[in-house]
């Protein structure tokens, strides 16, 4: 955040109230962008009004599913010719076999991905000090607010008018 | 009921009844979290007896596992040519229960069943752990433990690669799996729950929650990614839980062994897999509600519903088992008609009964609403199922290879002190494991809770309250 | 700073496992100390060949090491001052034999023959480098499957199967 | 080397077979098997690479005994080999089911996989007292505890024979390559040698009618061929 | 400051981190010890194979034995020796385990706590020697020296003999059980007294269409098992257009019974019924070759049919048809067996077998009987033909009356091989010096002063000529393949060692240096046949290629034909068999036989052979009670109940085997077990059914009759879990599926 910007948190009780007052912040020329909602509960999206973010979750875990294929391909496609021993009559690669191990791989790898994948979307793990209010934890619906200072009473305002519990600078915290 | 009665209702009481049944009950967030974390805290020195106790069952169980190192194999019961004993059989006992932790989670979540929210963390913790367990026993079976990482595929300069056309490989690999995917999907959905925890207490705990929040705000975004992820994870863990058990089937399938021999194994092994972990899951429930008093979450219409799913999945094992066992007698080949006599009628039959009757019976007793919403007598249905599955287990790898084709080289099996310490070990770890769990993270999936209550009301439909839900997932 | 003790630790780890393997490495390598200052160079520049010594490659799966009885052969009238010499005599005397470290080492499960390797071919350097260049003995080579395998496997159509085959060494 | 690799067969011929044991000590002798003792023996837990069973029919007084030598059949389709996760036992390209005692890790899968129940497994650590570990052949691995050992045609023998007869320029002749138990049979009932070599007495052998394989119907087309009791060859 | 850091130093620290990292095998050094004085024919690494002679029975098979590095590692058949050709039975392939057994004794030994007391205190060789020479010396008169034998080598046989009549004493006393258990000294007497010649006849297997074999376990342990084996292959498959058919008469279906087309639970006692009978319908019918029988029809004079068929229970038509088996045949043998020999009846069943030979005209044919011809090696017969239980009787008695005052054992183990009823244990107590030659502490040595160890055969000089013989003449030759492991000592060379130190006739007597210089004396003497399978120019390169063969045998098969003596003139008796102990309170018959493995029981003490499992029940490593089915379930027992034998003379306890191949009066027991001492393999295991045996002979050999005791049983209630390799839930069926 620039300098001269101002930051705030509010604190609701209710998530209608939470929503208008999102709203009024908008009016007030305010973007998404400058505002984090934070909760104790997944609200639906647009249930607080706001739009739907992009993802690119999606193609790591493909990302990952194909690579998960090409290792379960390599090892039980490539590996048996790499050391050739005949068993029990039957080919070095055979297709059942070969297909369960590529399956198992493409999976293992689809659910790494999955998980490194929502880790890097969500910049985790990331303790440094963070604009946070512990009682969003205890329900109450957070909005933290970057604005420029010559917003600052009108955003007070708007707060306070859609019942905010608390309104005051966030703090820094290391979580 | 006659429609007078339900007039004379007061809609009073018929609403509060409903709104406790989905935990709607007034009660703020704080409550609610304090709620599921005061149990944690609750350690007195009962807690303390059983960990002890737990934790000397599993150093006596290392120790015979250490013995049976040592010494050998011949340590154990088994022999030629029961070459499997007991380890495999716990084995499978163990990757059946499992099984629950992602049937409740992940298929439940996908079926959008909400009576689920309360149970998701302990079926999770429960597969977790009885992996952990599971996998303890392919080491524990292996006649030179040392030599276990020939098992691995790592580039060697003996250019020798494991052999993939091996079950075991599949096994190993999938169960692998399994345990990452089970593991990292319990981790994802505890997040939002451990940074709770972390605001609400002090200490070492508040260090430990911090560090495994990873810093969870609980910011739209994160939100939106983890619901993201945990439908991925939903969706990719059911083929591998399907997949895994599977697996473990084909370990008997694949061999020519009569009565392992055998193409529905992989079907009737999920399903008996889902059967007794379903069980199990209602048992450590029951269990742990009582323990840790959380009777505000875990409810009658829990078990409830928890114990139809043992039903459905119990009269499908039936099902599954019988079709098996047609065939098998009516094939009348000499050594499958030697086996079966030999469950029904010779050596095995104590097991094969003591199976069936601990199998079916439980059956009968789930059909009852009233043995489904009580305790103890839930408690009693499940743990039978679990002995009955059990002894399926040894009987299917005892018992089917006791008898050949050659039968010069029958044999029989006895466990040995060493088996039995060292199975006695797994269970007395997974308890010790989810004891500690349950006073270390909460138990209760604190969001998805609350997640539920904002989904739900209560509506008045003419002159009956209903519960709906709200479609915003 | 704990992130730097982390690294720090890391690094350490890192750091044992590579001077780990060097070591086992040089320790392979390294000449033992053998009861006898016995020289291989000074046997090889004076002329004698491997096989004067060790005659049974050709025919036995050992080379053999030379009975005392061999080295007294010459050493009754070579060198009898040398004081190593007359230790030599004195093992000869006692009719003790010497107990010589061994150099080149296989595992138990391992049946090497030295007879097909130089029915095929090879000579004594091939395997046990330039022992007439060497003071004290040591190994030249690591010994292992892979070092095997890099000449067995590399070997024509109808020859491979037999000598990639496990039973050509393990049985 | 030969030209098209053997394919080793062993012929038992049950007519001659007296149940005199000397194979199974031979055995024990050639390959290091150690002697399990009592308790173990009744445990079911023999070390015996080859046994011979012992068949009844009838009744008093109408009875009669057979006997069976069994040992690793060798097959060809071997259910034991693919299951191995190591590669520990495979089919070596001159017709052996191969184990390989160092890459051994003790699943015991191949075991349950038998459908002969030839493989046997050292279940305690092997004891030789002073000094009977003199008696140890070295050209046989001693197996620790742990992993499975089972007939492996003295492998070492025929080893030892085709390096022998290489190193003089020639093949080794039919009957000279003989596993322990063939050298010892003293009714002659087992007879080792090349199926794939026409002229070989293990061919013409193996074309008799009395031929038959063990368990034949599953399909595992064994290396060992039995040749019927009771009847005359011509 | 800083410490130099030795190269030694520095592996240890490389060792270190070699286990730190566990990245590389520990740390190997291995030392290798090169050989002083390489011997000529060693190539290290490389195996060198000697010929010698196997001793663990008295057949003298020949063997090779593969030594690498100086250690012997395995015994296979000599594949050049005529008799064997090449085969080793189960005994045979374990004799190394007696070499390195590790209950051997390392040096000669006092028992210095008194006889029994087990206490031994170690002697050096020249203190042994000057005890024996002193007892020798104090004995107030020759003939209270007693030397026992049993196995014993031939060549120590013949030192033993000179040494003893030297020394003004009797010739030793040759006595084993597993001899009598073969009927040795039977057959040695029937032949005497029908061929003129006290020698073992060679039954031509190989070529035989049809054998009828009374109790003779020929495959098994009886005479010259491998090489009877060996020719029962060829009868069966490698005759020309025909398989041999085989007969077996015993009351138990032994290995051998197994293998046989006709199995016949005889009577006990009462074969020579039915050899009596097939050869009077023989003679009746004119079967077969009408034409020889004239000269026999006087042997059958007293025989009736049906009183024969009576006797033995066997239906008259049963009896003509093998009548007509035996007598259609171009070549039918009837072999009189050891089974015949344990009867009280004994000598004039066997005769009755053996006549049939006579009747079928069989004598010296091709696919008949043969005595074997000595040809040159006739020097070397002399074979110590063991005595009967008589002579030892009477020895026994002496020993009892005091007449005894120095015994020396040999090769034998009578505490454990003789019937309890013998009374071999209190007579040896009343003998004041006992001295065994043993290599282990067995029962006897157990109660020896003095044991004075020989070599294993293994490690010793020595021939044998195989008895009975291959058609080839020939004498298998001994010779150590290691060197002695243990201080330990010839017992030829103690004899030669204390007549040098008698001195006077003794010494003349005795006068070569040691053994082996006997030996190569002897040895001369096939120096000069042309008959041998090899030529040799000196002395010197015989006694080299004679130890090389492993031995002497002709090029060509000379086989002998007997001379048949004036005895066929008078009808064969028929005799009853005569049992110890009342009917009625010993129901069942007691039949003791040999193991296949560990014979007599001085196979006890080697594992393999316990390893090894008997062949008709698996059992190993114990003893069992072999009860017919319908016995057992009138009895109340079943597999593995622990039941208890008792004869009149002792009792004994084992678990009970229901085998379908007995009869049902009998009960038999293997032989073997037992051993109260004898190293760790034997001692404590099983029960020993000799010692339940009434010491009663046949009239007519004096051969104790070990098959004439009645026993009853009685179960304990008790179990025991037999160590057996079948399944008995298998129920032995044949592979299924």
């Amino acid at each position: 955040m620039s300098e001269n910007e101002i930051s705030l948190v509010a604190l609701f009780e209710k998530s209608t109230d939470t929503a208008k007052a999102i709203d009024d912040l908008h009016t007030l020329g305010i973007p998404d962008d400058r505002m984090v909602v934070m909760t104790d509960v997944p609200y639906p999206e647009q249930a607080l009004g706001r739009t739907r973010e992009w993802s690119s979750l999606p193609y790591i875990v493909l990302a990952g599913a194909i690579v998960g294929l090409l290792i379960g391909l390599f090892l039980s496609a490539i590996t048996p010719h790499l050391y050739r021993l005949d068993v029990g009559g039957h080919p070095p690669v055979g297709f059942p076999p070969a297909a369960v191990i590529t399956f198992v791989f493409t999976m293992m790898a689809i659910i790494v991905s999955t998980f490194l994948g929502v880790l890097w979307e969500m910049d985790f793990p990331s303790f440094g000090p963070a604009p946070y209010h512990k009682a969003v934890t205890d329900g109450q619906l957070a909005i933290l607010i970057e604005f420029s200072p010559d917003l600052d009473d009108k955003v007070n305002q708007v707060l306070k008018a859609n019942q905010a519990d608390y309104i005051g600078e966030p703090e820094m915290i290391s979580l | 009921m006659s429609e007078s009665e339900v007039l004379a209702y007061p809609e009073d009481s018929s609403a509060a009844e409903f709104e406790d049944r989905l935990l709607l009950a007034e009660r703020t967030s704080s409550e609610i979290n304090q709620a599921v974390l005061q149990p944690m805290f609750r350690t007195s020195w009962k807690f303390w007896a059983l960990v002890i106790f737990l934790s000397l069952l599993v150093l006596w169980g290392l120790f015979a596992w250490g013995y049976l190192i040592y010494w050998g194999m011949g340590t154990a019961g088994i022999n030629r040519p029961v070459y499997w004993g007991f380890f495999i059989a716990t084995f499978v006992f163990w990757v059946g229960i499992s099984h629950a932790g992602t049937m409740i989670s992940a298929v439940l979540r996908l079926l959008k069943a909400d009576w689920r929210r309360p149970i998701t963390r302990g079926a999770e913790a429960m597969t977790a752990f009885a992996l952990m367990m599971a996998g303890l026993f392919p080491f524990i079976h292996l006649g030179r433990v040392w030599k276990f990482y020939w098992m691995l595929p790592y580039p060697n300069n003996r250019l020798m690669w494991p052999n993939f056309q091996s079950p075991l490989m599949w096994d190993m690999v999938a169960i692998f799996t399994y345990f990452i995917g089970s593991t990292l999907y319990l981790y994802l959905a505890l997040i939002p729950d451990l940074a709770m925890a972390r605001d609400h207490t002090g200490k070492w705990r508040q260090k430990l929650y911090r560090v495994l929040s990873l810093g969870w705000r609980g910011t739209e975004a994160e939100w939106h990614k983890l619901h993201r992820a945990l439908s991925i994870f939903s969706v990719a863990i059911i083929p591998i839980f399907l997949s895994v058990h599977s697996i473990v089937s084909w370990d008997f399938a694949v061999t020519i062994q009569p009565r392992w021999h055998s193409t529905i194994f992989a079907p009737y092994f999920v399903v008996g897999a889902i059967y007794s972990g379903l069980a199990a899951l209602a048992c450590i429930l029951v269990i742990v509600r009582k323990g840790m008093q959380l009777q505000e979450f875990l409810r009658s219409e829990h078990f409830d519903a928890l114990g139809k799913l043992v039903l459905v999945a119990g009269m499908a094992w039936v099902y599954f088992w019988f079709a098996g066992f047609i065939v098998e007698w009516y094939g009348n080949e000499p050594v499958t008609r030697e086996l079966i006599h030999e469950e029904v009628a010779g050596s095995l039959a104590p097991l094969f009964y003591l199976q069936m009757s601990a199998n079916l019976i439980p059956i009968v007793m789930l059909i009852f609403k009233k043995v489904r919403t009580t305790p103890w007598l839930l408690l009693v249905a499940t743990l039978l199922v679990n002995v009955g599955m059990f002894t399926e287990r040894v009987l299917i790898v005892v018992g089917n290879l006791q008898r050949n084709f050659m039968p010069f080289n029958w044999g029989e099996y006895s466990p040995t002190w060493v088996e039995v310490s060292i199975v006695v070990m797994t269970f007395a770890g997974f308890a010790l494991l989810y004891t500690i769990f349950s006073r270390i993270f909460p138990y209760v999936p604190v969001w998805e809770i609350k997640e539920g209550r904002l989904r739900y009301t209560v509506r008045r439909i003419g002159r009956l309250l209903v519960p709906t839900a709200a479609e915003i997932e | 700073m704990k992130r730097f003790w982390l690294i720090g630790l890391f690094i350490l780890v890192v750091v044992g496992v590579i001077a780990g393997v060097i070591l086992t490495r040089v320790q392979v390598y390294a000449a033992p100390e053998q009861p006898i200052a016995y020289s291989h160079q000074v046997h090889v520049e004076a002329g004698i060949q491997c096989l004067f010594c060790h005659p049974s490659p050709l025919k036995s799966p050992l080379a053999g090491i030379p009975s005392v009885q061999k080295c007294m052969g010459c050493h009754n009238v070579i060198d009898t001052d040398n004081p190593e010499i007359q230790q030599v005599a004195s093992y000869y005397e006692s009719g003790e034999p010497i107990p010589w470290i061994r150099v080149n080492l296989q595992p138990d499960f391992v049946y090497f023959n030295h007879q097909p390797h130089l029915g095929a071919g090879l000579n004594c350097e091939t395997c046990h480098g330039d022992v007439g260049q060497m003071d004290v003995t040591r190994q030249t080579v690591k010994m292992d499957m892979g070092w095997c395998l890099d000449c067995h496997i590399n070997q024509s159509d109808e020859k491979v199967g037999r000598l990639a085959d496990c039973l050509a060494c393990h049985k | 080397m030969a030209e098209i690799e053997p394919r080793w067969v062993l012929i038992v011929d049950l007519d001659r077979c007296t149940g005199c044991q000397a194979c199974v000590v031979a055995c024990q002798a050639e390959n290091n098997v150690p002697t399990v003792g009592e308790h173990e023996t009744i445990e079911g837990r023999w070390l015996h690479w080859i046994h011979i069973e012992r068949y009844w029919e009838g009744e008093y007084p109408n009875i009669k005994a057979r006997f069976m030598p069994v040992m690793c059949q060798q097959c060809t389709a071997a259910p034991c080999e693919p299951v191995c996760p190591v590669f520990a036992t495979y089919h070596t390209p001159e017709g052996l089911n191969a184990q390989i005692y160092n890459r051994c890790i003790g699943t015991r899968f191949c075991g349950s996989a038998c459908p002969y129940k030839t493989r046997t497994y050292n279940w305690l650590r092997p004891e030789f007292p002073e000094p009977l570990h003199e008696q140890l052949n070295p050209d046989v691995t001693v197996r620790s505890r742990g992993l499975i050992e089972k007939c492996t045609f003295c492998v070492q023998r025929i080893r030892r024979i085709e390096i022998e007869a290489h190193a003089q320029g020639r093949e080794p002749v039919d009957g000279e390559i003989q596993p322990a138990c063939v050298q010892t049979c003293p009714p002659d009932a087992l007879v080792f040698g090349d199926l794939n070599d026409p002229s070989s007495r293990v061919s013409q052998l193996a074309t008799s009618h009395r031929s038959f394989k063990l368990l034949g119907e599953l399909g595992t087309d064994p290396g060992v061929i039995y040749l019927k009791g009771g009847e005359t060859n011509v | 400051m800083t410490k130099r850091v030795s190269r030694r130093d520095f592996l240890k620290l490389t060792a270190g981190a070699t286990v730190v990292t566990g990245l590389a095998p520990s740390v190997r050094r291995m030392v290798l010890e090169p050989y002083v004085q390489p011997p000529e024919e060693v190539l290290p690494g490389e195996a060198t194979w000697y010929a010698s002679t196997c001793r663990l029975c008295p057949a003298g098979c020949g063997i090779i034995v593969r030594v690498i590095n100086g250690r012997a590692k395995k015994i296979e058949g000599n594949p050049h020796h005529p008799l064997n050709q090449g085969k080793l039975c189960a005994r045979g392939q374990a004799g190394l385990q007696i070499l390195y057994n590790p209950d051997r004794l390392k040096n000669a030994v006092l028992q210095s706590g008194g006889r029994g007391s087990l206490k031994f205190e170690p002697l050096y060789w020249s203190e042994a020697l000057d005890i024996l020479v002193d007892k020798l010396e104090t004995l107030s008169n020759p003939n209270r020296v007693a030397f026992l034998g049993g196995l014993m080598p031939s060549h120590l046989y013949k030192l033993t003999t000179r040494f003893l009549s030297s020394f003004g004493s009797s010739s030793p006393i040759i006595y084993d059980l597993h001899s009598a258990l073969e009927g040795r000294n039977s057959t040695v007497q029937l032949s005497e007294s029908l061929f003129g010649s006290p020698e073992l006849p060679i039954y031509d297997l190989a070529n035989a269409e049809v054998i009828f074999s009374f109790g003779a376990n020929f495959l098994e342990t009886w005479m010259s098992p491998v090489s009877q084996s060996h020719a029962f292959g060829t009868m069966r498959q490698g005759q020309l257009g025909g398989r041999g058919f085989l007969v077996h008469f015993e009351p138990r279906l032994s290995a051998t019974a197994a293998s046989a087309d006709e199995w016949i639970p005889i009577k006990p006692g009462a074969e020579g019924y039915v050899a009596l009978a097939i050869g009077r319908i023989i003679l009746e019918e004119r079967l077969g070759q009408a034409s020889s029988h004239r000269p026999y029809s006087i042997l059958y004079q007293n025989v009736d049919v049906q009183e024969m068929a009576d006797a033995s229970q066997i239906p008259v038509e049963v009896l003509h048809r093998f009548a007509r088996i035996f007598a259609d045949a171009d070549q039918a043998i009837a072999i009189p067996g050891g089974g015949l020999a344990g009867q009280h009846n004994g000598g004039t069943s066997m005769l009755a077998v053996q006549a049939l030979n006579l009747l079928s005209a069989q004598i010296g044919r091709v696919g008949g009987v043969f005595l074997s011809q000595p040809g040159p090696t006739a020097g070397f017969r002399q074979n110590p033909n063991p005595g009967s239980f008589e002579n030892l009787s009477i020895l026994i008695e002496r020993m009892k009356s005091g007449e005894i005052d120095l015994l020396l054992i040999y090769g034998t183990n009578p505490v454990f091989e003789l019937p309890t009823s013998a009374g071999f244990a209190e007579a040896i107590a009343s003998v004041p010096y006992v001295i065994s030659f043993s290599q282990f502490v067995d029962e006897t040595a157990a109660r020896a002063d003095l044991i004075l160890p020989d070599h294993t055969y293994l490690e010793s000089w020595g021939y044998e000529v195989p008895a009975p013989g291959a058609a080839k003449p020939a004498v298998s030759s001994q010779q150590p393949v290691v060197r002695p492991l243990y201080d330990t000592r010839s017992t030829g060379d103690v004899l030669l060692a204390v007549a040098e130190r008698l001195g006077g006739q003794v010494a003349n007597a005795l006068p070569w240096s040691d053994e082996v210089d006997f030996l190569q004396e002897l040895a001369t003497e096939l120096h000069g046949s042309s008959l041998g399978a090899y030529d040799a120019k000196t002395p010197s390169s015989f006694w080299a290629l004679w130890r090389q063969y492993g031995g002497w045998w002709t090029e060509k098969e000379i086989p002998r034909e007997p001379d048949i003596s004036t005895i066929v003139q008078e009808p064969i008796p028929v005799s009853e068999p005569v049992f110890d102990g009342e009917e009625n309170s010993y129901p069942y018959h007691l039949h003791p036989y040999p193991s296949i493995t560990l014979s007599d029981g001085r196979g006890a003490n080697l594992p393999w052979l316990q390893g090894a499992p008997d062949p008709m029940t698996t059992v190993c490593w114990g003893t069992w009670v072999e009860l017919n089915p319908e016995t057992a379930s009138s009895l109340g027992v079943s597999e593995d109940d622990v039941v208890r034998v008792i004869s009149p003379h002792g009792e004994l306890e084992a678990p009970v085997v229901i085998y379908p191949g007995i009869r049902p009066d009998v009960v038999a027991i293997p032989v073997g077990q037992g051993h109260e001492q004898f190293g760790r393999f034997a001692e404590q295991r099983g029960s020993n059914p000799i010692a339940l045996v009434a010491s009663i002979t046949d009239p007519e050999t004096g051969s104790l009759a070990w098959g004439a005791t009645r026993v009853r049983i009685e179960p304990t209630g008790r179990k025991k879990s037999l160590a057996r390799l079948e399944s008995l839930a298998g129920e032995g069926r044949e592979s299924i599926g």
